[in-house]
């Protein structure tokens, strides 16, 4: 048991220790940043892995760390933190991979790495939180960890977008907060494995718990970029790829549905939560959202950005799989964390190797371009036809069991709704692949350096083994070692309880 | 086995006794100052370890039982308290052993900063045996007489780097402190009148409602209101706080502040809790939340860092008077606890504000906000320190501040007082607002070519980081914080029930 | 028991490699050092499908619980008839292809997606559940598209547009049926025997899905658009094969998801009717011979449509029904493949007479077959679809008994407006790559000849004997259908027209202005430039202006509180309050 | 130009009265809020006559243990010792609050205004105050040095003790200096600095060495504690003296001036 929860410990340490040692290393000592680097990322997975596999094996991880009598800080592992545990592993050891790449040349790369260690031991350290408490910890923790990762160019814009990034970011955080301590005052600390929390006082406190949860939801919208709190995920664009790759797929945006997942299913309950109606509102929001950024997506020649509005969109999938409170709804939901998160980190490694290798940001600037980079293109492509949800890649599976479980739960209306944004995806999306494929080039390009890759290997392989990770969980979604497997017996094991 | 409390006068004669020293022997004041800095610390966690589970202790002095001695008494909230002194007292100390020298050394030659040094040394230890004094004393006017010491230290010190602005500081702030003082002592002696005992613990047991003791809780309560800077009476303190040298705006923010604030929580959160009158809570919290929304609206529009500091420092003490209001109302230990930490989370964070925004100021000769761009490359402990502190003051995890603001903002739920909680909320966001002004600069590049002047001793860096962590990381050790505490709750029960201790 | 699972092993290895070679072949055609080769092996992709045709036996069934959601393959009788014509289309095609493209530049990337459509093909064949069949069915739409406009001319890039919105609309609304499918039937299985529980939208969004992939009328427009701009080895599989696709996909899943087909198929019939008329009638506007082609094919389609309405509403004759469908679609497949073939083939053969020769009374047989002349496969459908339709309720079989030859009738029409707009030579190239071509058409030719006949349900037909009943039959609508296709043509010539009437291809979308795709759908041109900043709902500008107004008005505020006399008050103000508090307390 | 200088002028001019008119409003408000606290206060302790003084009798055994019999120094100095302990504090503290914001060049005559310094200055009336004051002191200063020791000494049994007496010899510092600065001058620094810590250190060592007998801090030895006390008294009359005299001197001696005295 003590061991056990040491494990989970280990695990932030994994990425904790050599983020605080990166910090002290002088500018210079490139092999053994990258050393510690990549030695936490590969400790971290492995680690991970192993606490899998206990799970499997029916073990229960727990660290509790009494703060005040009544006031844990717990850590403990269930499937679902697992889920999202190992998407960030996994997601972080390709992204640093990437960023050793990205970042060849420029200058602060030990603050960046830094940060980008606690960046992820904070993500992991979300997925692991036991209660609400330390999910609020963890929450508060990676936005303070991001924002030297958003502003790490230190350009005018970049401050300004770190500066709007702030303001949304701890004005939900505060909302957040708000409304963590308010229900802790209702009904005492609040685990997520303890269920009917909020039985007793539900007759009482009606109009109470509603509130509480639009601050919370509203708290954590801000980071799942819920329409209208997403504002500042198309400006937190100006970051290095590698911080938009992870920010956008995994950390941040995650940690927001993610919080959504816990509130909606761990605090309140789905029975709860539709009793008291607050169900229909939040899928009629995040509906909402996903059709909004996909039209905002359309209008942008940007591709970073572009790729943002689509995150906005596709993030709010998952939020629409929790809200329709169907256990298969849910596991689209609940997959598409991981889908989202593979296929859209994809497109933002791309869209970095084509600023890294041909300074391409523009969509208008890609004609021709799969001739030049035909690797990247084709994980780009893999990617954005996942996005759109074409089958076999991961997209399909997760729109899929959204659609089966909205149908199950009798809101037709949600296939229009992803069919839409099916439709728009494809809008935006296709156009590129065409243009890459299919259009002559434009502009001249630096030429490619006989017998090398088209790009440095460390931007390619990253984005070639996500590409093929969306093509495989797609096509192996029925396996048993599948994302989708694991979103079941998340779901099986929670209807069970 | 050493009786813990037979250890507690030494913390008043080591620094008096260093102090005395170190005015007598100038040119040995650093090495005296420090070692009895250090040994006041080693000591006061000597105490806390070792008593904290026998607390509350009283230790007689001169052997005389009250009422005709004084009784040093010392319970979870003075435990911490001296703690905190102890620590973040080091920290300042090592920290003015580099500035001192730093400043001597910077060419405008000896004359003013060398006699600086030799009296920073013996007013700060002073100073030191005032606070031990006052958190140690059980005695209505034993504090009287600690608060003095305090007081007198605290001004000669504000005075002492000689600026004329600082001088005019330190004026208004001896008059406040002596309006405070005097306020105090007509409060004590009318109390006295109406109940003829000092000690501090009978006095809340004898004590019934009458006229004269409204006006003697009045004059005290007002008395010290003044010296806390709560708002609207907060005039004199960004002023002095600011003028002041580094090391002593740290002392004066982080602990000299605290000192007044303890003796109201002692007697409102403890003491007289019994008899003062809810409405009398309800107005000091108003105060409070005016405090914070005013004191970090003022942040925001300083241009100079270190008043932006002093300002943040009257917001600040607006959250510890929100808090009497939400531990009148909750019955559990939780808002205590809460207050507790927020005090000492501040102390650590405020103090590392002032010492990295001392190293800023040593190393540009200036500290306008917004030439701060390139400290970073410059002072990179410093601007971590920076960036650290503002996250404890902001009140973001996982600081201590943190856990101060969430107990309290769900204290304030569960009393339901929700509206403490959103002023909480909205203090944080403004926190926010200001800290973000400073720390953005740390991420840019310099403009230019690195304008700064100094080289700052590493040791100055390192203690302003030192504490910046410290209050970053204080929920390590909560357990032990929330232990005391709550040992305190039960002994404050029983004094509620009416019984004497 | 070795023989057994080898057997068995077998089996899986080739259902597997039926759609699995292909896509293997794509990933060497990408590695640059192993092109060459893998491109003189192209045709050999399609041998597992035509293996499986021939060996695998129906019973056998592949499960693979991991694959995708539960994958399963087998071959059902109907499958195996539409495995046979498009496993034969597309092996035509594939040896047409490798010799005409020879010197394209792009000829990779054309067989990529070539592969990767043949594969899509075959694999929404073999595939025995609905998911399985929109995986394939999905990859197959989206490679075409990549053949449609491997020729990159702006007619090529509009039709690819068309073609592609119409496929993610396709798309989309299959994947809502599939849902809706999915709720009734757990697993999709096409084996169940189950009705399902589906209404009118499910049929409607089946009907459009696959419709637009099948050419059903509403939704049909992009085929003659497509058609002629697609090389032609890929004009040849989009009609001959990928077009019965979707005729697979109503079979498949009309009596998966309806409750009672029967309720629909009177429309579907009706639909079918109209665009056997409608594409000959639009047909024998255009000028460019593979547009008359696909309009042709659009008037095959209805007929098979009609005849998918007839297994509709006579549900106990569906199996028989579905038998003819599937000759149906082998003769049409094979006939209308071989036909874009021999016109790419004219296309490129300038100057050489007798070739050309050959080469026209080639497709003049290929036309005959189409109408139904006797002795051919047509005049064998024709058959079959004359029985069924008098096995129909009587509004129904009257009125088909009127209307069926009238389309052969039609057909013939269209045929000849097809030979007076036949393309002359235009281009030549080299013999060598010429007689390759020749032989893959030649090999058409010959499947169209005897394929039906290899057929062994077609012997069910009896349509080879020498009756003058069935002989009449089978001439009189080929021969006044000769008459009015010259007719036509000779007014055609005296208004000194190629054709009676012109209609731009790809009729509605042509026709209609407003149809204008750039105001429709916001493709290349709707990019904006990046628009400045999102929506700031809290944004910080708007705080900080605010901030900055007031900002002297605080520090007057501040200052005020800093005089002593203020002090004065404010501290004497607190004592009394406080006084006041205790009083009242 | 002109019509703006009288708008200014004008401008001012109200200004100033409004300043008035609200000068005048704040003091009819701070007297308004005197009157109202003071009342209040007069009431609140006339209506209710003091407490019970329970503890005088508790006291009373006591003072028998404390080594003197006056009752006051018995309370100052040994039961509430450490208060005084403190109380000295603050006035050494004061004195080195003093000495640390100034210091003072005993050369400058500006400071020094004894007309013995003035030497330029015109003497009209022949022996002039300087000497008289001289005599006085001459006669004065070992008087009140007895005087004070003796008040001093009698604390242990009357009114008296070590605040007097050090007030009598603060009194005799401030004579001397008015007389004789030059020399005061020339006394060195830490000689003054000794004599400044020496009570407060005497009480502090005192107090500690009260832990050798076995006590508490500052729980004198029981039989002879009067002389302990006396000790104490001692030291810190002296050291009262002394800073009270620094305090009028107003500041620390200049190191620097202190060495441009000693070597012309």
């Amino acid at each position: 048991m003590n061991q056990s929860g040491n494990l989970l410990i280990f695990i932030l340490l994994s990425s904790l220790l050599p983020g605080l040692i990166i910090f002290s290393l002088p500018e210079k000592s490139h092999r053994i940043r990258t050393i510690l680097n990549l030695g936490g990322a590969l400790t971290k997975l492995s680690l991970i892995l192993l606490m899998i596999l206990g799970i499997y094996q029916g073990f229960y991880y727990e660290f509790r760390w009494t703060l005040f009598p009544g006031t844990d800080l717990v850590l403990n592992a269930d499937p679902l933190s697992a889920l999202f545990a190992t998407l960030s592993a996994v997601l972080w050891l390709l992204t640093t991979i990437y960023a050793i790449g990205y970042l060849e040349q420029s200058p602060n790369r030990s603050r960046f790495f830094g940060y980008f260690s606690l960046c992820v031991s904070v993500t992991v350290g979300i997925a692991l939180a036991g209660n609400l408490l330390t999910f609020l910890i963890f929450y508060e923790m990676l936005t303070l960890t991001t924002y030297p990762l958003v502003i790490h160019r230190g350009t005018p814009e970049a401050m300004a977008a770190g500066r709007v990034y702030l303001c949304y970011t701890l004005g939900g955080g505060a909302a957040f907060m708000a409304g963590v301590a308010w229900l802790t005052a209702l009904v005492g600390p609040l685990n997520f494995h303890v269920d009917g929390l909020l039985l007793p006082v539900v007759e009482t406190h009606r109009v109470s718990l509603t509130l509480i949860f639009i601050l919370l939801i509203g708290g954590v919208g801000v980071k799942a970029a819920l329409f209208p709190l997403h504002g500042w995920l198309p400006r937190a664009m100006v970051a290095p790829a590698p911080v938009s790759a992870l920010l956008h797929a995994v950390a941040v945006v995650k940690a927001g549905v993610f919080g959504i997942i816990r509130i909606v299913h761990d605090i309140y309950s789905i029975d709860l939560a539709s009793q008291l109606g607050l169900l229909f509102p939040l899928s009629l929001l995040t509906s909402l959202t996903i059709l909004y950024g996909s039209w905002r997506a359309l209008q942008e020649d940007d591709l970073k950005r572009r790729l943002a509005y689509s995150t906005i969109s596709q993030v709010s999938y998952i939020a629409l799989g929790i809200s329709l409170a169907h256990p298969l709804a849910a596991m689209g939901g609940l997959v598409h964390l991981v889908h989202q998160g593979i296929m859209k980190i994809t497109l933002f490694f791309c869209a970095g190797n084509l600023a890294e290798t041909l300074g391409i940001h523009r969509i208008s600037e890609m004609n021709g371009v799969a001739r030049r980079m035909p690797l990247t293109m084709a994980a780009f492509s893999i990617g954005a036809l996942g996005m759109i949800g074409l089958p076999p890649l991961a997209g399909f599976v997760s729109k899929w069991y959204l659609g089966l479980g909205a149908l199950a739960a009798d809101q037709g209306w949600v296939i229009v709704i992803l069919i839409t944004s099916t439709l728009l995806n494809a809008l935006y999306f296709l156009p590129i692949v065409h243009h890459a494929w299919f259009s002559s080039q434009e502009h001249p390009w630096p030429t490619r350096k006989a017998g090398k890759l088209e790009a440095h290997w460390m931007l390619l392989l990253p984005s070639l083994i996500t590409a093929f990770l969306v093509l495989i969980i797609g096509l192996l979604a029925n396996s048993e070692m599948s994302p989708m497997a694991w979103a079941r017996l998340i779901m099986n094991k929670e209807s069970l309880q | 086995m050493i009786e813990p409390a037979s250890l507690a006068p030494w913390l008043i004669i080591i620094p008096l006794a260093g102090g005395l020293l170190a005015f007598l022997l100038p040119s040995r004041s650093v090495l005296i100052g420090l070692s009895a800095t250090v040994a006041n610390g080693l000591l006061a966690l000597a105490i806390t370890f070792y008593s904290i589970n026998t607390i509350p202790l009283e230790y007689a002095l001169g052997g005389w039982p009250p009422p005709a001695g004084i009784l040093l008494r010392i319970d979870g909230l003075t435990l911490v308290m001296l703690t905190m002194t102890a620590i973040t007292g080091l920290a300042i100390s090592i920290y003015a052993q580099g500035y001192f020298p730093a400043r001597i050394g910077s060419g405008n030659g000896v004359s003013r900063h060398g006699p600086q040094q030799d009296f920073f040394w013996p007013l700060w230890l002073m100073l030191l045996a005032g606070l031990n004094g006052l958190f140690l004393a059980g005695d209505l006017f034993n504090l009287y007489v600690t608060l003095e010491v305090t007081a007198l230290a605290a001004v000669a010190l504000t005075a002492l780097s000689g600026k004329h602005t600082s001088e005019v500081a330190a004026l208004r702030y001896l008059l406040v402190s002596l309006l405070g003082s005097l306020s105090y002592l007509f409060g004590t002696v009318l109390l006295y009148r109406a109940c003829h005992v000092l000690h501090l613990a009978t006095l809340g047991a004898l004590i019934v409602s009458s006229p004269v003791v409204w006006s003697g809780l009045a004059l005290i309560t007002v008395g010290l209101l003044l010296k806390t800077a709560l708002f609207p009476m907060h005039f004199w303190l960004p002023p002095a706080h600011v003028n002041a040298l580094t090391p002593v705006s740290a002392i004066l923010s982080a602990l000299v502040i605290k000192a007044s604030f303890y003796l109201i929580f002692r007697f409102w959160g403890d003491v007289f809790m019994r008899i003062l009158p809810l409405g009398g809570y309800s107005l000091l919290g108003g105060l409070g939340a005016a405090a914070v929304l005013w004191g970090g609206i003022q942040a925001l529009r300083q241009k100079r860092l270190k008043m932006l500091i002093a300002y943040s420092t009257v917001a600040q003490l607006g959250y510890l008077f929100i808090a009497l209001p939400i531990i009148r109302h909750d019955a559990g230990p939780s808002s205590r606890f809460a207050l507790v930490y927020l005090i000492i989370s501040h102390a650590g964070a405020k103090a590392a504000m002032f010492l990295a925004a001392g190293n800023v100021f040593l190393h540009f000769g200036h500290d306008r906000i917004n030439e701060l761009a390139g400290v970073k490359d410059a002072l990179p402990m410093t601007s971590f320190a920076l960036a650290v502190a503002g996250v404890s003051l902001m009140g973001l995890p996982p600081s201590g501040g943190f856990i101060g603001k969430w107990l309290l903002l769900t204290a304030s739920f569960a009393s339901g007082q929700w509206w403490w909680g959103i002023i909480l909320i909205a203090g944080s966001l403004l926190a926010v607002a200001y800290i973000y002004r400073v720390v953005r600069h740390l991420f840019t590049k310099a403009p230019g070519p690195s304008s700064g002047k100094r080289q700052v001793a590493r040791t100055m860096e390192a203690s302003s980081l030192f504490l910046a962590v410290l209050s970053l990381v204080m929920g390590i050790f909560a357990p032990l914080v929330s232990k005391l505490i709550a040992s305190d709750a039960v002994s404050l029960a029983s004094l509620l029930a009416g019984v004497v201790p | 028991m070795t023989g057994i699972n080898f057997q068995s092993g077998l089996h899986i290895l080739l259902l597997s490699s039926g759609a699995g070679l292909p896509l293997l072949f794509v990933l060497f055609l990408w590695w640059r050092p192993c092109r060459k080769t893998v491109y003189a092996l192209l045709p050999l992709t399609t041998l597992p499908a035509l293996l499986i045709v021939l060996f695998v036996p129906s019973e056998v069934v592949v499960e693979v619980p991991w694959f995708f959601m539960g994958g399963r393959m087998g071959i059902d009788p109907i499958g195996r008839a539409f495995l046979f014509f498009t496993a034969l289309v597309w092996c035509f095609s594939t040896l047409f292809g490798q010799a005409s493209l020879s010197d394209d530049p792009n000829r990779y990337r054309f067989f990529g997606y070539f592969l990767v459509a043949m594969a899509g093909n075959f694999g929404l064949i073999l595939a025995q559940d609905g998911l399985g069949f929109y995986l394939f069915f999905a990859m197959m739409s989206f490679a075409a598209y990549g053949l449609i406009i491997h020729d990159d001319t702006p007619e090529a890039l509009r039709a690819g547009r068309i073609y592609l919105g119409l496929v993610i609309i396709g798309e989309v609304l299959l994947f809502a049926a599939l849902l809706m499918i999915a709720g009734m039937a757990p697993g999709l299985l096409f084996s169940t025997g189950q009705p399902g529980t589906g209404g009118a939208l499910l049929f409607v969004l089946l009907f459009l899905g696959f419709g637009i992939k099948a050419g059903a009328l509403p939704v049909h427009f992009w085929l003659p658009l497509a058609h002629p701009v697609a090389p032609t080895a890929a004009s040849a599989v989009l009609s001959g094969a990928m077009i019965k696709a979707g005729l697979l996909g109503w079979l498949r899943f009309y009596p998966l998801g309806l409750s009672n087909p029967g309720d629909y198929g009177e429309i579907v019939i009706v639909l079918g009717l109209i665009a056997a008329f409608y594409g000959v009638v639009v047909g024998l506007g255009q000028r460019e011979a593979k547009t008359v082609l696909a309009y042709s094919s659009i008037s095959q389609m209805g007929l098979m449509t009609i005849l998918t309405g007839c297994a509709m509403l006579t549900p106990t004759y569906r199996a028989t029904i579905f038998s003819v469908i599937a000759l149906y679609a082998i003769h049409h497949g094979l006939a209308k493949s071989t036909l874009f073939l021999g016109t790419g083939l004219l296309k490129s053969s300038k100057n050489q007479y007798s070739q050309r020769c050959w080469l026209t009374a080639g497709l003049i047989f290929i036309a005959l077959t189409l109408a139904g002349f006797p002795f051919t496969s047509g005049a064998m459908v024709k058959t079959a679809l004359k029985n069924v339709s008098g096995s129909l309720a009587p509004p129904w079989s009257g009125i088909l008994h009127l209307l069926l030859p009238l389309t052969a009738v039609a057909t013939m029409v269209l045929m000849v407006h097809f030979f007076t707009v036949m393309p002359t030579g235009k281009a030549s190239s080299s013999k060598r790559k010429q007689w390759r071509e020749m032989l893959a058409w030649g090999a058409g030719l010959l499947g169209v000849v005897a394929g039906l006949r290899l057929w062994p349900e077609a012997a069910r037909f009896h349509y080879g004997i020498l009756d003058s009943a069935v002989l009449w039959n089978g001439l009189w609508p080929i021969l006044m259908g000769s008459v009015i296709g010259w007719l036509i043509h000779r007014m055609a010539l005296r208004a000194e027209k190629e054709s009676i009437f012109e209609l731009p291809p790809g009729d509605i979308v042509g026709v209609e202005g407003y149809w204008n795709q750039r105001k429709i759908i916001p493709w290349f041109t709707s990019i904006q430039q990046t628009p400045p900043g999102d929506t700031q709902i809290f944004g910080t500008p708007g705080f900080i202006s605010f901030f900055s107004k007031y900002q002297g008005e605080l520090g007057k505020r501040e200052k005020i509180l800093m005089r002593w006399k203020v002090i004065g008050i404010l501290y004497l103000t607190l004592c009394l309050c406080l006084i006041v508090l205790f009083a009242f307390y | 130009m002109n019509g703006g200088l009288t708008g200014m002028k004008k401008r001012k001019q109200s200004m100033k009265g409004k300043f008035k008119r609200k000068d005048w409003q704040f003091a009819t408000l701070t007297s308004l809020l005197i009157a109202t606290l003071v009342t209040f206060l007069c009431w609140a302790i006339l209506k209710e006559p003091p407490g019970e003084d329970l503890t005088a009798e508790a006291l009373a055994p006591l003072f028998v243990q404390s080594g003197v019999t006056s009752p006051v120094t018995a309370i100052l100095l040994n039961f509430r010792g450490y208060d005084t302990l403190l109380e000295v504090m603050v006035l050494f503290l004061a004195g080195l609050g003093i000495w640390s914001q100034a210091t003072v060049d005993p050369t400058n005559p500006l400071v020094f205004s004894s007309p013995a310094t003035h030497p330029t200055k015109p003497n009209f009336h022949g022996p002039g105050p300087e000497l008289i004051l001289a005599t006085l002191v001459r006669i004065l200063i070992p008087l009140m040095v007895l005087v004070a020791g003796y008040l001093t000494w009698a604390g242990g049994f009357q009114a008296g003790g070590a605040f007097q007496g050090g007030a009598l010899l603060g009194g005799a510092g401030i004579l001397l200096i008015l007389a004789e600065p030059q020399r005061i001058s020339t006394i060195p620094p830490a000689l003054i600095r000794f004599g400044i810590v020496l009570g407060p250190a005497i009480f502090l060592l005192v107090g500690v060495s009260c832990f050798g007998y076995g006590g508490n801090f500052l729980q004198y030895p029981q039989p002879g504690a009067g002389s302990w006390l006396l000790l104490i008294e001692f030291g810190a009359a002296i050291s009262i003296g002394i800073t009270l005299t620094t305090l009028f001197v107003g500041g620390r001696p200049d190191p620097k001036r202190l060495k441009g005295t000693d070597q012309p």
